[in-house]
């Protein structure tokens, strides 16, 4: 515990001095997330430097071992770095799907060349990933995924489009999902690919949304050819792969990313201060109880990850969870949107003004139906608590 | 009177249906969206509908309307929901011509015909809060000259920016919440001191800010007595409400059978995806909410129709009942359609949106759920 | 027209000679409704009377044939009959599951020899039937059933039980759903008996609801001797006839039975009596709205009612909503049950007391919520809106 | 403090639920409805659980208590949930232990090791109105010689018809509505004037009618300040709803394994039901949901632990989320079990009467959904 303080210390020194003033800043537009890659656009001087600094010190992946870039900090160690970060209210200095997603899969089923080649320019943001998954069509049944990569000697060629691949227009690389044995069941014959989006035959076109503009894009393959070693884990086995990560995405999705946390305003305070009070009660009584079931349920949640968390640590955890907290946590999103709508009536319908945040709202609102379907849907979710938590016989 | 059409409201809705299938189906709502058309809806397809009969649809003969009442007017709107099209209907021929009813001689000569021809149009601007509260009128009309001097803001004035003609609720008297006291005005969007700024909404449909500023109306121009304006206004609200009901349901058949069309050819982990009984059970609930909101939307036309005292709560029923099921129906088509629902490319998401600004127009389903239970006496 | 005017001044007429003072009372209890019988007990001489006259003119089933003993009136005469009653506030002379449900099955189904037997004995109340369809463990899935009827030339041989048999313990007769052919086909090899219910090896057993005692019965057949001039309608044809009758019982469900009519007091009316107002609304805001969500349903529900009425009346019918009555209906009703028992709160947890009607909101409580479950449970009625209706594909 | 259980309370965890499961188990509930218990518990499992120290769960150590805390309480409370256990528990070890922990010196002497010994019972004579409404108090308590004379009825008290110490709440001052004014007495059933009379309920536990006529009670019998209870009763109140949701939680519990291991046996059309997806979905919903409300209740039995300022908002949270899931639950329950879910050979249908009952002591999810909304302000 005295190295864990001296930690704290030298910690807390190295921030106080290295981390600019800018960056202690909350964070108010997209272009103050700094995403890396090497097409990345600084904002200012200070996002390079402190991407820099934090890169130098592995510190963007504090837990990763120093010799893949990260920070080799035991989980204690980066439990202090996190709070001594939020103590000065230290803006995170990299966002990055390599750092989410493809890390973690990458140390437990990447071979060692590939840690050595990847994980450092991870950790230092020079190249940003993208995530090659949903195909058109396919759906909820990603493992119905078409996209080829046919086995040619010292390559793989690979045709066939992914659906859904956010910022592939901006990203360097792609781990993806491919099909290597089209005579395999359909679970088997995925393998898990990575390549350079640099290479010839990828082109991504952006998708629109109802919502209006979005990361997402369609990425096309013709003829793409990627070496035999990028191919990462067991040929057959990526599947395995897939649902590893789609663990982690279904948590962020529910969890954190879309349900927001305590920072968001609440229903009932954006009612109170729009709708206003009568007799001490919302002046509308129907929105009310509304708010009010609605809260009783999100504070409900909130306490279920909070205990989901504290169980998991202390090793009581039930498991499969993750569907769970996917499902409600999109569900209540959801609705919590509906009733923001109701309260903000038409002014809620506005789509475009000359004020900022004007639109917000109704497009916030419109993005959040897409909660309940990306990342697997409300229904596939059901599906996986029916089967696996409470092991309902199949059809 | 049986709730059911009647042979000529049939044809009615089959002329109505064809209609605007072929003159304005979704990809014209599209077009119009993309050009951000500054009206939101077809001058061209408008003066159709008014030589199909569809603008005069509740002018009286005498003044060159078809006068086939509000059943007939619903059925126009619900076919105009299913196909989204954008038509001043509403804004005109619902709400304009029922207030124009209720105006002097002069003012039925004038306005009436005019309708009845597509060749005018009208906007009612009442609402000022963003959450419809028809008392809650703070504008202001002084008396001055022979008239009166308009002062206020109109938030949300569906159609304003093409309108001819703009019917303003203002104050003579009493306080803000107050139902006495509040006059209909006819005012002229081109006066002076009257400015109209177009605001670009979810759904695309034509809707404006409309700022009144020591702006000078004739005592000609009060449509009904003076401080007894708050009558016509429940009427008119009340007429459109349950147009806007039927346009709702409209809006929940074609959510409906485009996802019950999808699910029945779309297929995952090799089966058809409606061929899942959890989607089963959802699809046909929905079909019985939407059975239950045409109920409700039919009734109020009718109540409409035949003046029944029992009005009021029949059309808050519409709208209630109509509303929640049209936000339903688009939820779950959205929701069942998968991530294509989510892209602009495909029309699910117009549905969507046309049934949040459906609802939130004249009284959301909690506006009108309090409306029922006040009516009921608790 | 004026040959129905002639009509309505006889009937007028007829009634007011004829229809005892104490049978133009409303229904108190439950032995003010008389269901007829061998062993029928008249609670008073009037009811005897008023069962004798109208069976005697067959007016207890005004439009059938009076060769069967029926009121041989056409439609429009027994709407006048009705309405007539109606203005007396006549009561029904008899109620009687022969009427409501073996009657139109077997003036369909049924031979001429069988309809002379059975209907006149039926329209005049001497005969009570009951309707033996359910068996032990066979639910929703009624076609399954396993009650054998053996073939031994001169009559059947029936064994096995049914259950939810209404009033079995009192009535006369069965008709009664039989496996006739073992080796066919589910749905095929069932077919549609009649015997006496004093026929050697018949017994029933009362079944106690979670509500209380009830009218259901299980009923044992062991090696029960059926002529065989007792079958209806063709061997193995008996499913037909049953679908046809579900239909029936869906509608009265669905329909009357258990949402009730005009006549009851509205939720909102008797919240208003015991909770009370505060400034113009309910005292309690969240009951409020769940009260005015129920009543907007109930009255569309009502209206959807009343239209589907008039649709068929007239020929428009969309056809095939008896499902959806019978599922939107018994739902609403569980849902009216649910609320007033809110409104009620601990006054309603009363199971029984000294005061009259003590126990009685409990009860109906507990009994609503077979309302889904008898009939068709909702789940089966939504399947069949989801085939039949939507003609959504077969998983 | 982490929202998980501690390794103590997961240890009395593993023993009440066995304790419960063998002692008290459902059987016992339908011999005790059976046989019209007057008391509607086996006084036998009560000394036993008085043994195992579930009586004094929460009486200090220094009055013979186990002293195990709120969290605790909540454990036994689910565990009896789950086996329908009746027991005085709620009136007497949560409900009295609490109102008596704020008593004098000598009141605290003399009953709360009585408490621990299961040697006396208490009940709360509070609720008048048939919905709970704490400060609904119109019995009146008039000074009368040394003391006070009590007049009132009391329609709904736990337990009432055991109760050795009924503790009843009066007006010394104020209007039926304030909560000033009410006064905490500590009676004796015995007494002149009083009048206990058993009901028979829904859920066949004990409760009963309590008159009070010209009942004179002592000084020395006030619990807490003169006009001072009402602060008393909330705590007391607080704990027990707290203590009910966990009850509420485990009748929830009970209900879906029953159901879930039902479906999974239960043949229909030649398939397990448990294989349909429309009820795959409902049951894994209702998983959500009982979890949902078991965060809420642990939470709420910490905050009680704690003294948390925040304590009513989290106690109302977990009354009004394990209520309405109880319900559901049980509601699911009957429904897809189907036919037999109905009759009273099974068991089943104890749980929904349990449910029910439970959901209208102290306070409906309407009552707190209600107080939720005035703590958070609106």
């Amino acid at each position: 515990m005295a190295d864990l303080e001296t930690f704290r210390a030298e910690t807390r020194a190295w921030l106080e001095a290295n981390c600019p003033p800018e960056m202690r800043e909350p964070i108010r537009d997209d272009d103050d997330v700094c995403w890396g890659g090497r097409g990345v656009k600084f904002k200012n001087e200070a996002q390079k430097l402190w991407l820099e600094r934090m890169g130098a010190k592995g510190w963007t992946v504090p837990e990763w071992p120093s010799a893949y870039g990260g920070g080799g900090l035991s989980r204690e160690e980066a439990k202090v770095l996190s709070e001594e970060m939020r103590r000065i209210k230290a803006r995170s200095a990299l966002s990055s799907f390599g750092i989410w997603m493809l890390g973690p899969a990458l140390l437990k089923y990447g071979n060692e060349a590939q840690k050595l080649e990847h994980l450092p320019k991870i950790a230092r943001g020079e190249i940003r990933w993208c995530q090659g998954y949903s195909e058109p069509g396919a759906g909820s049944d990603l493992a119905s995924l078409r996209t080829s990569a046919e086995d040619k000697g010292d390559h793989y060629l690979v045709n066939g489009s992914k659906v859904w691949t956010s910022y592939a227009d901006k990203a360097d690389w792609i781990f993806c999902l491919v099909r290597t044995d089209p005579a395999a069941p359909k679970h088997l014959g995925i393998s898990f690919l990575l390549f350079d989006m640099a290479s010839e035959g990828v082109s991504t076109s952006p998708i629109k949304l109802i919502s209006g503009s979005s990361p997402f894009c369609q990425t096309f393959f013709d003829n793409v050819k990627v070496p035999k070693e990028n191919l990462m884990g067991v040929p057959g086995k990526g599947w395995d792969i897939a649902k590893y990560l789609l663990t982690h995405e279904r948590d962020m999705i529910g969890g954190s990313d879309s349900t927001g946390g305590g920072q968001r305003d609440s229903v009932s305070n954006i009612a109170k201060r729009l709708i206003g009070l009568d007799a001490a009660i919302l002046a509308d009584t129907a929105l009310r109880t509304d708010i009010a079931r609605h809260e009783i349920n999100a504070l409900a949640f909130g306490l279920t990850m909070e205990r989901v968390l504290a169980e998991t640590k202390s090793g009581q955890g039930t498991g499969a969870l993750s569907s769970m907290l996917k499902y409600y946590g999109t569900e209540l999103n959801k609705e919590r949107m509906e009733l923001l709508m109701s309260i903000r009536g038409s002014d809620g319908l506005v789509w475009e003004g000359e004020e900022k945040g004007e639109g917000d709202l109704a497009r916030s609102w419109l993005r959040s139906r897409a909660n309940s379907i990306e990342g697997g849907t409300s229904e596939v979710q059901l599906n996986i608590i029916a089967k696996r938590v409470l092991d309902l016989p199949g059809a | 009177m049986p709730l059911i059409l009647t042979d000529d409201q049939q044809m009615i809705r089959d002329s109505a249906e064809g209609f605007f299938k072929d003159e304005a189906p979704v990809s014209q709502h599209r077009s119009l969206r993309d050009s951000k058309d500054a009206a939101g809806f077809s001058r061209d397809v408008w003066a159709k509908m008014a030589e199909m009969g569809f603008a005069g649809v509740l002018v009286p003969e005498a003044h060159g309307g078809a006068d086939m009442g509000h059943v007939a007017a619903g059925i126009i709107l619900e076919a105009m929901g299913k196909n989204l099209s954008a038509a001043p209907m509403l804004s005109t021929a619902v709400l304009g011509a029922t207030a124009l009813k209720q105006g002097t001689a002069e003012q039925q000569a004038k306005y009436l015909p005019l309708i009845a021809q597509g060749a005018h149009l009208l906007a009612l601007a009442a609402d000022e809060a963003a959450r419809h509260k028809p008392n809650h009128v703070a504008t202001t009309a002084a008396p001055s000259g022979n008239g009166f001097k308009l002062n206020g803001v109109k938030g949300f004035v569906l159609d304003g920016a093409a309108a001819d003609t703009l019917i303003v609720a203002a104050r003579t008297g009493g306080d803000v919440g107050d139902t006495a006291g509040i006059t209909l005005f006819l005012v002229n969007p081109k006066s002076d001191g009257v400015s109209v700024d177009r605001r670009s909404m979810v759904d695309s449909r034509g809707a404006a800010r409309v700022t009144l500023a020591d702006v000078q109306v004739d005592g000609a121009d009060v449509l009904g007595g003076v401080g007894e304006g708050f009558a016509i206004l429940e009427k008119m609200l009340d007429a459109g409400r349950a147009c806007l009901a039927a346009e709702m349901l409209g809006v929940s058949g074609t959510s409906f059978t485009m996802t019950v069309d999808y699910i029945k050819q779309r297929e995952q982990f090799g089966q058809k995806i409606g061929s899942f009984q959890a989607l089963q059970h959802r699809a046909a609930h929905l079909f019985c909410e939407v059975e239950l909101a045409r109920s409700a939307t039919l009734k109020a036309l009718q109540a409409l129709d035949e003046c029944s005292d029992r009005t009021p709560m029949y059309v808050s029923l519409a709208k209630a009942k109509a509303g929640e099921v049209a936000i339903l129906a688009s939820n779950e088509g959205v929701q069942m359609h998968g991530g294509i629902g989510m892209t602009d490319e495909y029309d699910i998401g117009f549905f969507m949106k046309r049934a949040r600004a459906a609802q939130e127009t004249f009284g959301d389903a909690a506006f009108h759920s309090d409306r029922i239970a006040r009516t009921l006496g608790y």
